[in-house]
């Protein structure tokens, strides 16, 4: 078996997932001696990737792979896995109605720079005009929009449909829309934004593909167990993540919109638009290179099935 | 000059009665019963450690008394409301190290509201009083034993007491200093006719100052003798008179 | 009688400063979604779970380890260095920048150093809690030195000991107040700083445990370690520090 | 000539100090991506970039006033605060636990707390400076109290001061070197939690900035940021504190 | 008894030559030289604040001298090495707060390297020397000013010196402590043959305990008059030899 040692973020949106695919051997079934570490950083990972001490994470951020490569660290994406699935929300009983109302608020999201960040300002600006200066970015984590929200300090919040879906008993929200219905207006196209990719070493993508291919089944396999086995990703979340069982059913509700093993064409077409939306917004310098986007694993990994 | 006698029937400047005090186990004083008339000058003579600074210490009202009373110019300590009339220069220097010289002998005045430069000018007056006028500006480490001890002194004095408590006010300083400093004592003690109780260790100082010795006696600490010093002023350690009452004291103890 | 008396009424006081603050803290957690602040009840269950959850005993043990290596070698570092600095002024003048250097840079940033040197382990949080604590004893180390009386330096050398004798009979009993409270001030912030950089650097340990809770949006388990954090703490304040200090300053006159 | 010769000495060793730290860094940076590290050059230039960019000084200016805010209340606060627990034994064992509980509270927790009393806005950062500066200064207020010494109280009452005299005349110069360190390491801690605070509870500010620049890997902005504060730091150590402490405790006997 | 003059060919315990010394503007020491035999007790007299301290402190090795030479047993101070040898009992008592008073005796008995049972023992005999054996477990705080200072004497004799420095060893204490301490030290010293150097401000003391007394006179610190006390021991204050001594030596000053 190969040793491959994979980060990812546990105490975001990849924790769910994360936490399947280390209780489970489908990488070990794939070939895969797989050392897991954890991060309680949403960068973290990147950083860890580029000092060496990881060769491959999944859920890794989206801007931050960008601007990493763009450094001219090693690294390149072999699979989109995180959709930003995010919606646009106004407290319940707000006289809000639709998102063009949202110019000149104040608007909660992700802080400034984060890949939600950017998208929801480029389609708040593409769909509705609102551009960078109309509103007020008001950045936190999701507990503390959503705190903002229940004591009015913004009109309005871009939130995680599962965060929705977990306090949902105490905190009254009308939904206005969400990233992928705006994204698709925005592109005019069927795609969604991702939040997360997964980045793995140059060095190991281009001189071991098929190891990459093999890591890329096993994560196909989790998907597809996950969704069959809803009960036991259930007891995973609650004994490895500290999950109440309400919370952990939230997740698990949600296993479908929160991840994915693509890199189609189309996806790739959608990271490259989101690059270029990116860089449009400042967050990112320098040019996107093709070679980024290491196709071959996954194109491997269809053989795999 | 006030003899004393010719005052004994006015009201006493200091009066204990039966005054007590422990430390824990040990019993620091006994039985303390003695009047101090007002103008009248008092020696506290006794071995090392049987009561002297701690009398001096229930006197001032620092320290509050186990047992027994004190009454000052005629009412008890606890009404009494004048105490700024009393000065209280300890047996060690006690020399505020973040305060010059001056600014150290000025402290006392700080506590009535005297305007600045008058504390400053009645600070060098009690420098030159004692022999430091040159060192106003100096700190307190840059002085020597028997120079801090006159520092203390000025501060003392300086706010015009009409009681002075002294612990070993001369203790460190050599013969002449020590007279000069008994010349200045003496004259202001007459001029303001200050009532002074002061420890020494000294036989011939008690008997050139004091109107009465009143001598201590240790664990506990008791009064063994009280002796009324009846010499013509100025007393002259050399004369005869004075000479033969030092060899009488000493023998005394 | 006397003590007994005074012990039951400092009981007493505690247990009203208690009272006082859970029904604070009831009544507010009542007037917002428990998700914002959540009440007594739900923190103590919370923390009920964590306790007999199956990693708990492995992140406190994580933490502690880190915090006690980490103050440790700051207190081994820390006091030699405030020693030196106490006693010799060019050293002194020399370091003085650095000390104001490491005083300024956040625990954040020293996370950051840290994973870059040592990667995600044990030595990234200890190394944070080292680069807080040590400046905290070193500067309290130097100013007690810089307050060692001459007169009891000069007694000894009259003795003609030698310079370490000087330092272990006369400096360190001067010097012992001030690293006491350096100390003190160390491992508190040794403590928080540590919990810094777990978000940052670590696999495991109550940092990481927090910084999950709080992006997982379950505040009633950010409350309950903070509760376990601060029950540990009093404890270690009551049961280690203040004896340990009553006897070595016994010797100090009681205000009367 | 001596004093200029020492000065002269000692910017040598100023320059020698930087020049090492420099070559350090240069060394380490070619040796590591740059967004792990990036060298002083690149720092050099994203300071430059950050001076002249649009919200650099209204950045600097809000952080600045939280910082100074929380520093001025908590010294108002805990001074007092200090002086009392010093001098009645029955209010410091009341408050004792408290204070300890104050000094584990990590500054993340009063950041929540902040928000949820303040919501966003100045108050909060300000808030949280204050919960970490004011037991810095109330706990090294009181250890200087404890000290005073009674032979110099028992001076002033023997002269028959106020309470407020004994407090000011002899007191406040007997803990003045207690407060000096304890308002330094309360400024330096303040700095540091502001920063942690404005990253939750901010949309301007020093560590709004450095949270966005580090989400974003722009490390040589975070690089260039906590230049800029060390900077300010040491400016404001050779400017204020130190020509202000010589000048307090020119009194101190010269070490021989 | 050792006469001093039978011992002047031999090599003198303490050689001073031209001894100077200032502080910033203050010339505090200007051309003082002195030898001292061993075995010879020199008293230090002289006004408050002339430098008796400050030659003390060169003297002991704690204060580099500006010029001059000082020889120790014949050896320069810069290449003497048996500085264990020399005891100095400092003008202020220097009890550390925090040891107890035995504790306290027992600091110099530290310096060399002797066992912990054997230096208790030593300092409790000090401590009955200077009748103060009930005192062993007290604090510094809980002592007179005289007990601390005889402490402090304790503490320099424990470790049995062969030059011994006292700062106004005596100052704190009543005539008759005084008295008994002077026989103590003279038993001591008689028995090891030390070497004393004192300061003191009282001229009996100085004419009862010293073989020579050196006057020194202020403002640079100078060397005024040495003489010699060729008086019989025990020499008791009261007999006439003596107090014509302390007379004559009084008109000097
Ligand atoms: N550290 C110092 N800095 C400045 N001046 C000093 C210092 N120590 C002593 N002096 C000065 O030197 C002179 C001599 O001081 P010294 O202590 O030797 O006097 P002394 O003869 O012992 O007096 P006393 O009998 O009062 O103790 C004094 O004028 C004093 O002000
Ligand atoms: N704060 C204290 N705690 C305990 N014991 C004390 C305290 N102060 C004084 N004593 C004891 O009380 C006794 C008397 O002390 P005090 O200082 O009054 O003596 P004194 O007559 O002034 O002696 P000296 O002439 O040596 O100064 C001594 O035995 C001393 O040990
Ligand atoms: O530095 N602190 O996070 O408290
Ligand atoms: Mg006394
Ligand atoms: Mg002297």
């Amino acid at each position: 078996a190969e040793k491959v040692r994979i980060g990812y973020w546990t105490s975001g949106v990849s924790l769910g997932y994360g936490s399947v695919l280390e209780s489970k051997d489908f990488l070990a079934e794939r070939g895969i001696d797989a050392e897991f570490v954890h991060f309680p950083d949403v960068n973290a990972p990147m950083r860890a990737l580029a000092a060496g001490s990881i060769d491959l994470a999944f859920g890794a951020p989206l801007a931050g792979v960008f601007s990493t490569a763009a450094e001219g660290v090693p690294v390149k994406i072999f699979a989109a896995t995180q959709p930003a699935d995010v919606q646009f929300v106004v407290p319940e009983d707000s006289s809000i109605e639709s998102l063009d109302e949202l110019r000149g608020k104040k608007i909660g999201m992700s802080p400034a720079g984060s890949s939600v960040a950017v998208i929801a300002s480029a389609v708040l600006a593409g769909n509705y005009g609102i551009g960078s200066n109309d509103f007020s970015l008001v950045g936190g984590n999701e507990s503390r929009l959503a705190q903002f929200l229940v004591q009015k300090q913004v009109d309005g919040a871009a939130l995680r449909s599962v965060t929705i879906a977990q306090l949902g008993d105490e905190l009254k929200v009308k939904r206005l829309g969400s990233f992928a219905e705006e994204w698709r207006k925005l592109t005019d196209s069927d795609s969604v934004p991702y939040i997360g990719v997964g980045a793995v070493n140059a060095g190991l993508v281009d001189e071991h593909p098929e190891t990459v291919a093999r890591v890329i089944a096993a994560l196909r396999d989790t998907l597809a167990w996950g969704e069959a086995h809803p009960d036991e990703v259930v007891s995973i979340l609650q004994s490895s993540a500290n999950l109440p069982e309400h919370d952990a059913r939230v997740y698990v509700g949600q296993w479908n919109a929160m991840n994915r093993v693509a890199f189609e064409p189309e996806d790739i077409e959608t990271l490259k638009r989101q690059h270029q939306v990116f860089a449009d917004s400042g967050l990112i310098r320098g040019e996107l290179d093709d070679s980024l986007f290491a196709t071959q694993p996954y194109a491997q990994a269809e053989q795999l099935r | 000059m006030n003899a004393p006698s010719s005052l004994a029937v006015a009201v006493p400047a200091l009066s204990l009665k039966d005054i007590g005090k422990h430390f824990d186990g040990l019993e620091a004083l006994r039985g303390i019963s003695l009047d101090v008339a007002k103008g009248e000058i008092v020696a506290l003579l006794g071995t090392s450690g049987c009561g002297k600074s701690t009398l001096l210490n229930i006197v001032s009202g620092l320290l509050p008394a186990d047992r027994g009373e004190l009454r000052i110019d005629g009412q008890p300590a606890s009404s009494f409301r004048d105490w700024r009339q009393i000065a209280y220069m300890f047996q060690e220097d006690r020399l505020l190290p973040w305060r010059s010289i001056r600014a150290n002998v000025a402290f006392g005045l700080e506590a009535q509201r005297s305007r600045r430069a008058e504390r400053i000018i009645k600070a060098e007056e009690a420098l030159r009083l004692v022999e430091l006028e040159g060192f106003a500006r100096a700190w307190p480490h840059q002085l020597s034993g028997g120079m801090r001890s006159r520092v203390a002194l000025a501060r003392s004095l300086v706010v015009e007491p009409q009681i002075l408590l002294m612990d070993e006010p001369f203790s460190k300083l050599d013969p002449q200093t020590r007279a000069q400093m008994h010349q200045e004592l003496l004259r202001l003690q007459r001029l303001k006719n200050i009532t002074v109780v002061f420890v020494t260790h000294d036989v011939e100082e008690a008997v050139v100052l004091a109107d009465r010795v009143v001598v201590l006696e240790p664990r506990p600490g008791r009064i063994r003798a009280i002796k009324p010093l009846d010499l013509a002023r100025p007393r002259i350690p050399t004369d005869l008179a004075v000479s033969e009452q030092v060899r009488q004291l000493r023998m005394a103890l | 009688m006397e003590t007994s008396k005074r012990i039951l009424s400092l009981l007493l006081q505690r247990g009203v400063l208690i009272a006082v603050f859970l029904l604070l803290w009831w009544y507010a957690a009542g007037r917002l979604p428990s998700f914002v602040l959540p009440g007594p009840e739900r923190v103590f269950y919370a923390f009920n779970g964590l306790v007999h959850s199956a990693t708990f005993l492995h992140d406190l043990g994580a933490t502690m380890g880190r915090v006690f290596s980490g103050f440790v070698l700051a207190t081994l570092i820390g006091t030699p260095l405030g020693l030196a600095l106490g006693s010799s002024r060019a050293l002194a003048r020399f370091f003085e920048p650095i000390l104001a250097v490491l005083n300024t840079v956040s625990s954040a940033i020293w996370a950051i150093f840290a994973i870059i040197w040592f990667g995600i382990s044990d030595a990234t949080t200890i190394f944070v809690v080292f680069m807080t604590a040590m400046p905290l004893i070193l500067t309290n180390v130097w100013q007690g030195a810089q307050t060692v009386e001459r007169q009891f330096i000069d007694l000894a050398r009259s003795f003609r000991m030698s310079r370490w004798q000087i330092l272990v009979k006369i400096s360190l009993p001067s010097i012992l107040p001030y690293f006491f409270s350096g100390a003190r001030l160390a491992f508190g912030f040794g403590w928080r700083v540590s919990l810094v950089a777990e978000t940052l650097g670590a696999s495991d340990g109550i940092g990481y445990r927090l910084r999950q809770a709080a992006d997982l949006v379950q505040s009633d388990q950010v409350f309950a370690w903070t509760l376990l954090l601060v029950a540990l703490m009093l404890l270690l304040e009551a049961g280690v520090l203040k004896p340990l200090e009553r006897w070595l300053f016994r010797w100090k006159t009681p205000s009367r």
